[in-house]
């Protein structure tokens, strides 16, 4: 059993999140599509540090977990913000960046 | 530093003195007349000293440096004194003094600060003149130059208010300005070809034979259209007649007896140069006749006083070049000194008839010889003088500068100035008749000036008789040497002048109606000034003013509007451009996954 | 602490302590601002002086004098290196002098006064610090310290002309709101910023080829650069610093700046920041590029007549009074990099000196149109006139600087212009001479012109103007301290070309260009 | 077919299909419901990777601490705007084509890369190792982390807090 196709799960992974991040209209589903993405590059952090036998892999998935965690909480609480201000989570609406 | 190298620096540094103490303490200089004081007081002191150093007989060279560089200085400043120079340093003091003296008079109604304004003006005036007249090389001659220029320009624009005077003060400027770019250029072509700026260098250069005198007649020629502008030669003599818009004894002094007499002094200064190149002598000498009899016509149709004895000024200035154009050093510089004199003299009578009556207009005066009989015996003198009468001294110089025109072989030059001398004599009596006998009728209680004003006018005559005394008792001029015929043939024809002149205005046998009818042509282009001054107006207007209007235009609306037109197009590609910013965080994704495409495909890329 | 080595930091820096004095001490007290501003810029001054009285003039002495070297970045060869040699030394005393009557020609600026002194002074610091700087890291710092405070300058305190949009390019000049301060302060930093990028490559060019450890000036000139390098770079320097130095096509930021400019920034701008371009091609173009220099020179010198000549032209066409002087200043710069592009020793003497020279001029053109746009309002010709009898002073100021600006002897102007037709005259291109006396020409007709409708003939009808005010105390300091420098310059070139020649004789020496 | 390429291949199969759903499911609680499985899942693919501790941290903090979150995020949400979460997908022909071009992209490079086809023996305790590292070689960073857990604490404090 190779490294191959752990890799190419994790792209099968990572293309599926960044499609949900691409289509979803409501922000939190963005979100979860985020999260899928982040867990795509654990999938790959991990199985290269098998293969490598370098623990550093580990050690930088368990950042990046922790740090996901991080991010999700942070990005709720301003979904729950933008809902109580703006009264919607649809991405469409959300343009102040618009120039 | 020796003797004569202070009283030169005396008679340059008196003068100086007196302007920086006008220009600088501006409470003096409000005084006004307490100004005119310093002013004649320091002039007084450089005529002092002018005429010791005259009478010294001493010659001296100073230089410093003035422009240092890196193989010892490129040009100095400095004194050349030599005979030439004391001469017209006595001229320059003397005809200063006695105009600042006048002044006095003159202008006893303008207010103190303009008082003191026109003395800091002529004492700068002062220190400019005797400064180009002892300077010793090309460079300071030339910085002095541009200095009486400016004092030119200042004085005519005393009445800064009226608009003629502010117009004919700038065309002073500018028209000489036009002879002193060849004057520079000249001068920077000759450093290029000599090195040197330096009178006595470039005379040892000509002298034995170092400075190559082909191409050296485009070099002179250049010097010698500074004298063009400033010695009002044909064509740019127009600004002579209005700069008489200024006051009458700064007309007096620069119009007619020391600036415009700079151009003489500069050839005859670099006479050794010109020598080298006959061709451009000779163009001088055509030049100068045709000037004169240009002018002489000219005046013979002027109503304003002051604007014949310009006419007549250029057209003296004429005789003077053609003097030294067929080779008359002498005879040249010497009607230069004797002009100077009966010239001035002129001028200051007129200021005294004009300040007498109130007007320019010989029209409008007459009979004024009873009336103010000691100016009309002056200008009668000055009259005569100029019309070349035995023996006042403008005959014995009128008759040197024909003598020289004919011995030089300039045979058209000499038949012009011939016919000059009877129009001269005929335009000058005719102002002489119609001011002070004739039939007309001056207004107000005209009467003899102050003794301030009268005082240089009685010197001025007493020298103009003087000098032609002393030269009739001497027997002869300078070196007039020309034929037997020629004093008897120009004494005749300026009788005949005056006899035409009292058969016209006085007598009225023939109207002046008649004569102007039978020369009509003639008669309407005097009156045009030969078109001229419609033609420097007309590419003043259509050339300069023109092009500058089109190079305004280029700027403002193709080279900047160029400008414009990029940072237009950018604001608009901009704004196009804005609308992909949808604001939208999943638009900006799609971005970043092409970025991420891009990178893949182009690492992969053969 | 030994004046010698640290004179030259004392006079970059005073004005730059001034503006943080200003900021942090004298808020809301304008006079204490001016006070400040006035001693900082006197010290430097005074200190610009004492500089030019030590300034050993023998010219085999070290030719970079007050020298100082700190170092600052030594991995990457940057170092806080100052020194002047006898260009900059005139220069340094040129901005001193100008920044000094600068403040006094703007007593009256009223609104956020704090701010607007603190700005020209930091742009001062900058300006001197150019001139000193022998690091050409710490070069491009001073020199984008003088350049980018003019945005808000004339933002902040400009003016605004009317231009009329018209021709082929109208819309283009109604989209972007010509004639207005906001425009002309866009345009000007725009263009100068063009102009240090090209600088900055430059600059970084060379640091590469001469092996990337020394941004020092004087170790870069010990380095031979490749003829090709030299070719581009000295192009770069010469557009770069050009902009500038308002070189034809891409002076036109330089009539809208300096027109919509409040007066001390004019003074400041036109008199010292325009040489500073010119000393830019000087300094590092011809220092450093011989070869570079010699394949350009043509190009440089006949920009520089059309710019001469252009220059008149459009003077004479404007009718706004503030317009005139800024294309004077255009024509006035081609006469600076002719005398450069000349590469004899009377034609760069006549550059630098006319450097200095039109510097003092313009800044004394450039204070008195501020005082008559102050108390007349207007600053159209055309509807001015006969104000000689109302504010003689400022008529008598105005025609001496009129009279330096045609060149006329025994002011400044004539002997920088002289030399340069010596030198155009001595170059290979002797035909240099003609457009250069041309334009001087052009010159007397228009500022004579100038002269005559303002203040000659009589006050036009309407009682517009009366009782017009002349000018007073503080202005007076400025007005009289320009004109003494112009006529003691005129008198005395010697002053300043002992100096000046001293360091461009080994410049022309280091060109091949003497004899 | 080894056991392990059987656990990986059934793993692969469950953590893909749930992934759809997640980005598939209209109803957004179900797509919650589908990332818990998925990360379960994940979960189990550290496992046949000898990451156990990994695995464990992956199911505790994720499966456990992010799930509860966003479950906890809809229902206050729902609550604040009185109605039931639908969520759609809109350009989903854009977003599957670029999401496509992404996978064959990635995917061929892993194709073309150099892999190694077996995995080294596993060497001592991973766990271990990842403590001893963590507190030696990695402990700045470790720290920096709590720092912005920190961060995040106080700024979801400040997002959440009630409008004055």
């Amino acid at each position: 059993m190779g490294l191959q196709p752990y890799l190419l799960l994790a792209a099968c992974l990572f293309a599926i999140g960044l499609f949900g991040v691409l289509t979803r209209r409501n922000a939190i589903g963005i979100l979860l599509g985020i999260e899928l993405m982040l867990n795509a590059v654990n999938v790959n952090l991990v199985a290269f540090a098998r293969y490598a036998a370098d623990p550093a892999g580990l050690i930088f998935a368990l950042f990046t977990i922790s740090i996901t965690v991080a991010e999700v909480a942070l990005g709720l609480a301003i979904v729950i913000l933008i809902f109580r201000v703006r009264r919607t989570v649809e991405a469409d609406r959300l343009d102040l960046l618009k120039g | 530093m020796n003797d004569a190298g202070t009283l030169a620096l005396a008679a340059l540094g008196l003068p100086l003195c007196a302007f920086v103490l006008l220009a600088v303490v501006a409470p003096l200089r409000r005084a006004g007349k307490a100004a005119g004081a310093l002013g004649i007081a320091a002039i007084g002191g450089a005529l002092v000293a002018a005429l010791v150093l005259w009478r010294s007989g001493q010659g001296v060279e100073l230089a410093w440096s003035w422009l240092p560089a890196e193989g010892g200085p490129m040009a100095t400043v400095g004194i050349l004194v030599d005979p030439v120079a004391a001469v017209m340093l006595v001229l320059v003091a003397l005809v200063s003094f006695l105009v600042q003296l006048y002044s006095l008079g003159y202008l006893e109604h303008e207010t103190g600060p303009a008082l003191g304004r026109y003395y800091a003006y002529h004492s700068l005036f002062a220190v400019s003149m005797i400064g180009l007249v002892l300077a010793g090389n090309f460079l300071q001659m030339f910085i002095f130059w541009e200095l009486v220029g400016l004092c030119s320009y200042l004085l005519i624009g005393f009445w800064y208010d009226k608009p003629e005077a502010a117009r004919a003060a700038v065309k002073a400027f500018w028209t000489t300005k036009v002879g002193d770019l060849g004057f520079i250029i000249g001068i920077v072509l000759l450093w290029g070809r000599a090195g040197t700026f330096t009178f006595s260098e470039l005379f040892k250069m000509a002298g034995d034979g170092t400075l190559a005198p082909d191409g050296l007649g485009l070099v002179m020629f250049l010097i010698y259209l500074g004298a063009v502008g400033k010695s009002a030669q044909f064509p740019l003599h127009v600004w002579l007649p209005d700069a008489m818009e200024g006051p009458t004894p700064v007309s007096a002094l620069i119009h007619a007896a020391t600036m415009v007499a700079a151009g003489v002094y500069l050839v005859t200064r670099a006479y050794p140069l010109f020598l080298l190149t006959p061709d451009v002598l000779a163009l001088i000498g055509w030049v100068g006749a045709f000037t004169a009899l240009l002018a002489a016509v000219l005046g013979l149709v002027q109503a304003d006083i002051k604007r014949v004895l310009a006419y007549s000024t250029v057209s003296q200035l004429g005789y003077m070049m053609a003097a030294l154009g067929a080779g008359a050093l002498g005879a040249g510089f010497f009607h230069l000194l004797t002009h100077g004199l009966f010239k001035a003299l002129l001028f200051l009578g007129a200021g005294a008839v004009i300040h007498a009556v109130g007007t320019n207009d010989v029209w409008r005066m007459g009979r004024l010889g009873g009336a103010m009989p000691q100016t009309a015996i002056v200008f009668l003198v000055g009259t005569l003088a100029l019309a070349g009468i035995w023996p006042l001294a403008g005959f014995f110089s009128k008759d040197a500068v024909l003598a020289g025109v004919w011995e030089g072989g300039l045979t058209v030059p000499f038949l012009m100035l011939a016919l000059t001398v009877f129009l001269t004599a005929f335009y000058m009596f005719r102002v002489v008749f119609l001011v002070f006998f004739g039939a007309g009728r001056a207004e107000g209680h005209p009467h003899d000036p102050p003794v301030s004003m009268s005082l240089p006018l009685w010197t001025l005559a007493g020298l103009t008789v003087g000098v032609g005394g002393y030269f009739a008792l001497r027997g002869g001029g300078q070196e007039g040497h020309g034929p037997g015929w020629i004093p008897w043939v120009s004494s005749a024809l300026a009788v005949a002048g005056i006899v035409c002149a009292w058969v016209t205005y006085q007598k009225q046998a023939v109207s002046a109606e008649t004569l102007a009818r039978i020369f009509a042509p003639l008669y309407t282009a005097a009156q045009r000034k030969f078109w001229l001054d419609d033609f420097y107006g007309a590419v003043y207007r259509g050339g300069f003013l023109a092009l500058s209007r089109l190079v305004g235009w280029v700027d403002r609306y193709l080279v900047d509007g160029l400008v414009n037109w990029a940072s237009a197009w950018t604001l608009r590609v901009g704004d196009r451009l804005r609308r992909i910013q949808t604001g939208r965080a999943q638009d900006y994704l799609y971005g970043v996954a092409f970025g991420l495409l891009l990178v893949i495909v182009w690492s992969y890329w053969p | 602490m030994d004046l010698n080595v640290w004179i030259l930091s004392l006079i970059t820096w005073m004005p730059f302590v001034g503006a943080l004095l200003i900021m942090f001490t004298a808020r809301h007290r304008p006079r204490a601002v001016r006070l400040i501003a006035a001693v900082a810029t006197g010290i430097s001054l005074l200190l610009s002086l004492v500089a030019y009285a030590r300034f050993d003039g023998d010219v085999d002495a070290a030719r970079f004098q007050f020298y100082q070297k700190v170092a600052l970045v030594p991995p990457l060869g940057i170092s806080y290196e100052v020194g002047a040699d006898g260009i900059g030394l005139v220069l340094v005393l040129l901005t001193a002098i100008i920044i000094f009557a600068g403040v006094f020609a703007s007593w009256t600026v009223e609104t956020r006064s704090q701010e607007f002194y603190a700005l020209l002074l930091v742009l001062v610091t900058g300006v001197f610090g150019v001139f000193v700087s022998l690091d050409l890291f710490v070069f491009f710092l001073f020199y984008e310290l003088a350049v980018l405070p003019m945005y808000l300058l004339i933002g902040i305190w400009g003016s605004s002309a009317q231009i009329r949009p018209r021709g082929l390019f109208g819309w283009a000049m109604r989209e972007t709101g010509v004639g207005s301060k906001e425009y002309a302060a866009m345009k000007l930093t725009l263009y100068l910023l063009l102009g240090s990028a090209f600088i900055l490559v430059g600059i970084l060019a060379l640091y590469m080829a001469a092996g990337g450890a020394s941004f020092s000036f004087l170790e870069m000139e010990g380095v031979a650069f490749d003829p090709v390098l030299q070719r581009w770079v000295f192009l770069l320097f010469y557009v770069g610093f050009g902009i500038l130095a308002g070189i034809w096509p891409l002076h036109t930021w330089s009539p809208d700046g300096h027109a919509s400019a409040p007066t001390a920034v004019s003074m400041l701008h036109a008199g010292v920041l325009m040489k500073l371009g010119a000393y830019g091609v000087v300094r590092l173009g011809m220092g450093l590029l011989p070869e570079g220099t010699h394949d350009w020179v043509p190009l440089v010198g006949t920009i520089a007549t059309i710019n001469i000549v252009y220059g008149a032209l459009s003077a004479m066409a404007q009718t706004d009074l503030k317009y005139v002087i800024a294309y004077s200043s255009v024509s006035h710069m081609g006469i600076v990099l002719l005398g450069a592009a000349t590469l004899t020793e009377a034609g760069l003497n006549g550059s630098v000196f006319q450097m200095f020279a039109h510097g003092i001029m313009t800044g004394l053109f450039f204070a008195l149109v501020g005082l008559v746009y102050e108390k007349a309002h207007s600053r159209e010709i055309f509807r001015m006139g006969g104000f000689g009898r109302m504010m003689p002073g400022i008529a008598t100021a105005f025609t001496i600087g009129g009279l330096s600006s045609l060149g006329l002897p025994a002011t400044a102007g004539f002997v920088a212009e002289f030399l340069t037709f010596l030198g155009a005259w001595r170059s290979a291109h002797s035909w240099w001479l003609f457009p250069a006396v041309a334009g001087t020409f052009l010159t007397a007709i228009y500022v004579l012109r100038v002269v005559k409708q303002i203040f000659w003939g009589a006050v036009p009808a309407g009682g517009e103007f009366h009782d017009l005010p002349d000018a007073r105390g503080p202005e007076w300091v400025a007005l009289v301290l320009l004109i003494f420098v112009i006529v003691l310059f005129g008198v005395a070139p010697g002053i300043a070309l002992g100096p000046i020649d001293t360091a461009t004789v080994p410049l022309l020496a280091r060109l091949g260009a003497l004899p | 077919m080894s056991l392990e390429a059987a656990g990986f291949w059934g793993l692969a199969l469950v953590l893909l299909a749930s992934s759809l759903a997640v980005v598939l499911s209209k109803n957004l609680f179900h797509s919650v419901l589908y990332l818990a499985l998925a990360l379960v899942a994940t979960a189990g693919v550290f496992l046949l990777l000898h990451a156990e501790f990994l695995a464990a941290v992956q199911i505790l903090l994720y499966a456990g601490g992010v799930i509860t979150i966003v479950v906890f995020a809809i229902v206050v949400t729902e609550r604040l705007v009185g109605e039931r979460l639908n969520q759609t997908n809109r350009g989903v022909a854009a977003g599957g084509l670029v999401s496509l071009a992404v996978l064959i992209a990635i995917g061929l490079f892993v194709m073309r890369a150099p892999l190694p086809h077996a995995a080294p023996p596993v060497a001592g305790d991973l766990t271990e190792a990842i403590g001893r590292n963590l507190l030696t070689r990695y402990v700045l960073p470790f720290e920096l982390l709590a720092v912005v857990f920190l961060a995040a604490l106080l700024g979801a404090l400040f997002f959440a807090r009630k409008e004055e």
